[in-house]
């Protein structure tokens, strides 16, 4: 049996999941009143996942990131303000305004970008293991994808070749039962995504992605895995979106019951996380209660800056297309 | 739309999604052999409500979900074409079609001419184009050149209601692979649009505005743009023509060539990225035909050489609309 | 335990592998004296397959080749005379003289196409199973394709769209072992390319693809049930080819050592079934002498048809791109 | 090659496939952070023989083989470019680009700009173009238009021995992707190369042969046809300027246009398909800056709209030559 994890861990995976559900949260009402533009696709109710791998990953080790980004971001220590100021299209986003919600990204943090193309991820992520083992760094590389990507063909290819090459790269799937409005078992026959890994001979292994010490401690093990040298490993965590698949209510269809809504609600990653917490008298209620209060500040602060901050200039339009040498 | 065509019209509105609708319900309807299939066509009615309805009237085995598999969907396209049905494929964006370009370059585009006529492929290909959706850099592009570049297949983008729903029909009736690249932005654009089946044909432009002195060669949304930018010049006394291209392949060169004759001014304007658009092609053509009649260089207006920004603010920049037609056609006739 | 097949069915198997073989020796030879243009990618070795396949199928059955393609349209029935005038460029070709070795096709044999891409076969192969279907035929189609194809994202996106619809697809992977110059430990780390099949939910078989009785009854097995309805299977045939991936001597290159070749030589797929045949006495060895001098003939009547016979005109060069409605 | 480092050559001749494996060999021994990956490029030494003796002398860690699988390839270039390499990736066929289009139109063009900056790509692919070797119609394409149409990568095509050295060196130390698009049926083609590194600058065309009354532009292996043509119209006293224009994205549309200034007439040669091909664009801009120098409209000349057909007889019409470009001066200039 793993050791327990330490209070400080504990109280950090608490932290980042709340810091990615305030965050959400405020990104989605803002683009319901249609402050933000574009679209967005929240993260909310898959907390766990990217709280539980994240905290086992340094600034150095990159993250690919999917459509779904924000969380990753969040997770891997995201600043609010730059984060809405790109989701608000401004100069002093990520990405300069250039990128929003789609693509947002921070090299310093190893965040190799939110991707609007699914499946997009997973070869850039091998890629940069592959450099990672090329270098000699001890930098691992993890791909995050849903269960929609995992039909992709580049996922195919990628996952071949970081086993292949036995790279230090994860393959975290996602799995919230959905491709946009498409159930799993209409677009797939398996149940476990994880069942694929049997193909490329590396381990396949499914965890409650509800359960934010579950994930911790298998994306633990499968990162150390990989930081020794011994290759690849498909991480699935089921989960589900409390969500639509964009914004908050979406578009309106009816592709999943209340029911099954519910009952996924009842499993809030975060909710019951809170209750182990305090029946484990790590946290009590009020220091849980000031932690959201410290994190909706930084929500605000956020917006603030977001809000305050200027567009792009049009002699940016044509910045950032190529690298200038000396520029 | 032709004077004819209109006058048959009565009056009939519809938005541009929904005369998408209309028309590939009338080829479900006249073709058994035909299915839409695509990501969450079917219960979602894809993700611009582009063929909502039809899974309830057509049911699952005709309105087909796929999984977000492009070579995948494109390969059903082909090989299903290939054996005896008329599928309609959708790619949700053009911007996917990097995921399925080797089903449509190596084995749609040529399998007919590698086989030495030895098959033919009856598929319609649809998907969305263009920007000023913030929805930035990889889903908003224009890659049309792309695809009219490529000998085997056809390449249309219809700009009205009326074009969009005649398109679909066309295409479909059409015995080799052909794309309708429908604009996103248009969806709530309204016109006239008959009921029942009519066809839009394919390769011929259409005069949409007539004009003396001085042509613009629009494609897709663009031709509204130059059509407000026409309105706009006209008050400054210049007569302008507009040209809706419709189809970029094959290419209506007679249609626009004329109209030079007549105006000796052109301007082509697209949305896609104007440095090895299709506006080269247009360009190279007019000058080749119908160079003692241009009094002067035939304009391009297409997007600046950057992807997509999300910034609104620099999307609207980024996307070309009427008044920066207005300014280059003021520009080239030497007015102020 | 399956019946035995009839005598006719061992003829037939027999005479079809000798076809292939016969073929392809003289197609080699012409391509190293520089008779037919381009590259050639030879057969030899592999003639189980192709032979036992088609032997359940039917013109009306549809398969899709790869650039390895003259054996499975031999067996699928093609006219001698007509495949090498098209290896020739001649207007007499299957193809007119437009596609050659890498494209031999005959939609009326079923024969959706040698392709010069590798792995694009299965999504075209998943369509035709898909039209099949939707058509209510009852006609399967067949996918073959290299342990290289396998790592293609086409083929894992061609395969999940075949067992979601359950169609009456067959995945028949022909493994040599190599793909061009990479040995299959070099492009993947699994030896069953069957292995990938658990990630579909649909059954992966291995075969004997050396043994055409092998290929011949499994492949009946995995055609009988996509009839049936009951979906695809994978079906991974281990086999060898004699000559080089390209040609008879190919380039020259030291990848594969003479002792592998020569181990597998002596498991020759037509030598081993002729001495089975003998003992069995389904044939004696004159019997056997015959067919070869009757296929021989074919082949010296084909080469002689396609050498008598016409270029294409230049008038051609513009005919085919389009179907003109009404020509 | 200009003249004065002709001067330096010293008379050193090479094929143009061995100057590829001198200029990737002195990319791995500048740069340690460099390696090659592709299908078959390791111990086969490449298809044609590129990297020959490559994977020998730097071993399987640097001269990477990799599975068929063109996304991650591409991707495995993405990847470790944004993490530190400095990659050389080998996409075998440009016809193949297909399978791995969207890593390149969607991440490796795109990433920079969308990240507002915040990453850097510094890698190089080389991929084979053209026809003229039996290869039919999914391995003879000239693609190089899909790539020249996107922002964020540049695209070289070599025509000499001289230049795929020098542009692959050029490619591999610049931070942005290059694509160096080699011409297969220029393999055995003999000609000077300096040993060492030496630069080829991105974007700057060449003017290969002075001449004063007729300019035609030329793309890869057409620059060969072309001075052919040039030799043969000399003898009919018409002097031609041919320019190599090296890089097609960016493009040098100030060498191509001054060119025209002088010599009041154009013709643009490519291999590529005519229709929509990058001769389309050179028009475009040629007329729309030297539009008062032109006596004639600028010709075009590029591969009919078919695919490539298999039959060398066929294959043999299809691939611009020398005799057709004479044939189109000729006509261009009124000369029997
Ligand atoms: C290549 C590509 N195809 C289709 C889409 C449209 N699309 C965006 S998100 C999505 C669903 C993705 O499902 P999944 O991978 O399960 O992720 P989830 O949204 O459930 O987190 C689709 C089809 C896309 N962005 N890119
Ligand atoms: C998409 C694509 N990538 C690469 C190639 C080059 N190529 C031709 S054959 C071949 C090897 C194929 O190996 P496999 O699938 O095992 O078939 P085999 O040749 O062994 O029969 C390769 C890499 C190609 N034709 N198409
Ligand atoms: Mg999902
Ligand atoms: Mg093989």
């Amino acid at each position: 049996m793993p050791k327990q994890p330490t209070k400080k861990v504990l109280q950090e995976l608490h932290l980042t999941m709340v810091r990615i559900r305030c965050f959400e949260d405020t990104a989605g009402r803002l683009m319901e009143e249609a402050k933000i533009p574009g679209a967005l696709h929240l993260y909310v109710g898959e907390e766990a996942i990217a709280s539980g791998v994240m905290q086992n990953l340094s600034n150095e080790d990159q993250i690919t990131s999917t459509h779904r980004g924000h969380g990753h971001l969040v997770a891997k220590g995201g600043d609010f303000s730059k984060m809405y100021a790109e989701l608000y299209g401004r100069s002093t986003g990520y990405c300069r305004g250039k990128g929003g919600s789609m693509h947002v990204s921070n090299m310093e943090l190893g965040m190799l970008g939110a991707n609007g193309i699914v499946g997009g991820g997973p070869p850039i992520a091998m890629g940069a293991a592959f450099a990672n083992k090329f270098l000699k760094t001890k930098k691992v590389a993890v791909a995050f994808f849903g269960d929609g990507a995992s039909n992709e063909g580049s996922f195919h290819e990628a996952v071949n070749m970081a086993a292949l090459y036995k790279l230090p790269c994860i393959f975290v799937c996602e799995n919230n039962g959905y491709g946009e409005y498409t159930p799993q078992a209409k677009h797939q026959t398996i149940v476990d995504v994880a069942d694929r890994a049997g193909g490329y001979g590396i381990p396949g292994v499914v965890v409650d992605g509800m359960d934010v010490i579950a994930v911790y401690e298998a994306a633990r093990e499968a990162i150390d895995r990989a930081r020794k040298g011994a290759g690849p490993t498909l991480l699935e965590c089921k989960t589900y979106r409390f969500y639509d698949h964009v914004g908050v209510r979406g578009m309106g269809m009816t592709y999943r019951t209340d029911e099954e809504l519910e009952k996924w609600k009842k499993r809030d990653p975060i909710q019951s996380f809170e209750a182990e917490l305090i029946k484990l008298g790590v946290m009590t209620q009020k220091q849980i209660d000031k932690v959201y209060s410290k994190v909706n500040d930084l929500v605000e602060g956020g917006v603030q800056f977001a809000e305050d901050s200027p567009f792009p200039e049009p002699s940016e339009l044509l910045e950032d297309v190529y690298c200038v040498k000396g520029a | 739309m032709s004077e004819a065509q209109k006058e048959n019209v009565e009056g009939r509105v519809l938005t541009y999604v929904d005369a998408i609708t209309e028309g590939v319900r009338e080829v479900l309807l006249e073709q058994s052999n035909s299915f839409v299939a695509g990501e969450d066509v079917g219960l979602a009615g894809g993700p611009f409500g582009q063929y909502s309805g039809l899974f309830a009237e057509f049911g699952e085995d005709r309105i087909i979900d796929t999984p977000i598999s492009e070579k995948g969907i494109v390969g059903l396209g082909v090989g299903s074409s290939a054996a005896g049905c008329r599928p309609i494929i959708d790619v949700m964006f053009v911007d996917f079609m990097g995921e399925c370009m080797d089903e449509i370059v190596n084995q749609m585009a040529k399998m007919r001419y590698m086989f030495g006529g030895g098959v033919t492929l009856p598929v319609t290909v649809l998907s969305m184009t263009g920007a000023g959706m913030s929805m930035a850099a990889q889903h908003s592009q224009s890659l049309e050149v792309w695809l009219a570049h490529l000998p085997g297949v056809k390449v249309v983008m219809p700009s009205t209601p009326y074009d969009a729903k005649g398109s679909i029909i066309t295409a479909a009736r059409d015995d080799n692979p052909v794309f309708v690249l429908l604009n996103k932005v248009s969806l709530g654009l309204k016109g006239e649009v008959p009921e029942g089946t009519y066809e839009v044909e394919i390769g011929t432009a259409e005069v949409v505005r007539q004009g003396t002195s001085f042509t613009i060669v629009a494609v897709s949304r663009m031709v509204h743009e130059a059509l407000q930018a026409a309105e706009i010049l006209s008050e400054l006394g210049v007569d302008v023509e507009v040209i809706d291209v419709r189809s970029i392949q094959p290419f209506d060169t007679d249609t626009v060539v004329n109209s030079i004759k007549k105006t000796h001014h052109g301007l082509v304007v697209h949305e896609a990225v104007e440095f090895g658009g299709i506006g080269g092609e247009i360009v190279a053509q007019i000058q080749d035909q119908a160079f003692d009649y241009l009094d002067a260089p035939v304009g391009r207006i297409g997007a600046p050489f950057s992807p997509v920004p999300f910034s609104p603010v620099l999307e609207k920049i980024y996307v070309p609309d009427a008044d920066l037609i207005v300014a280059k056609v003021k520009e080239t006739l030497g007015l102020s």
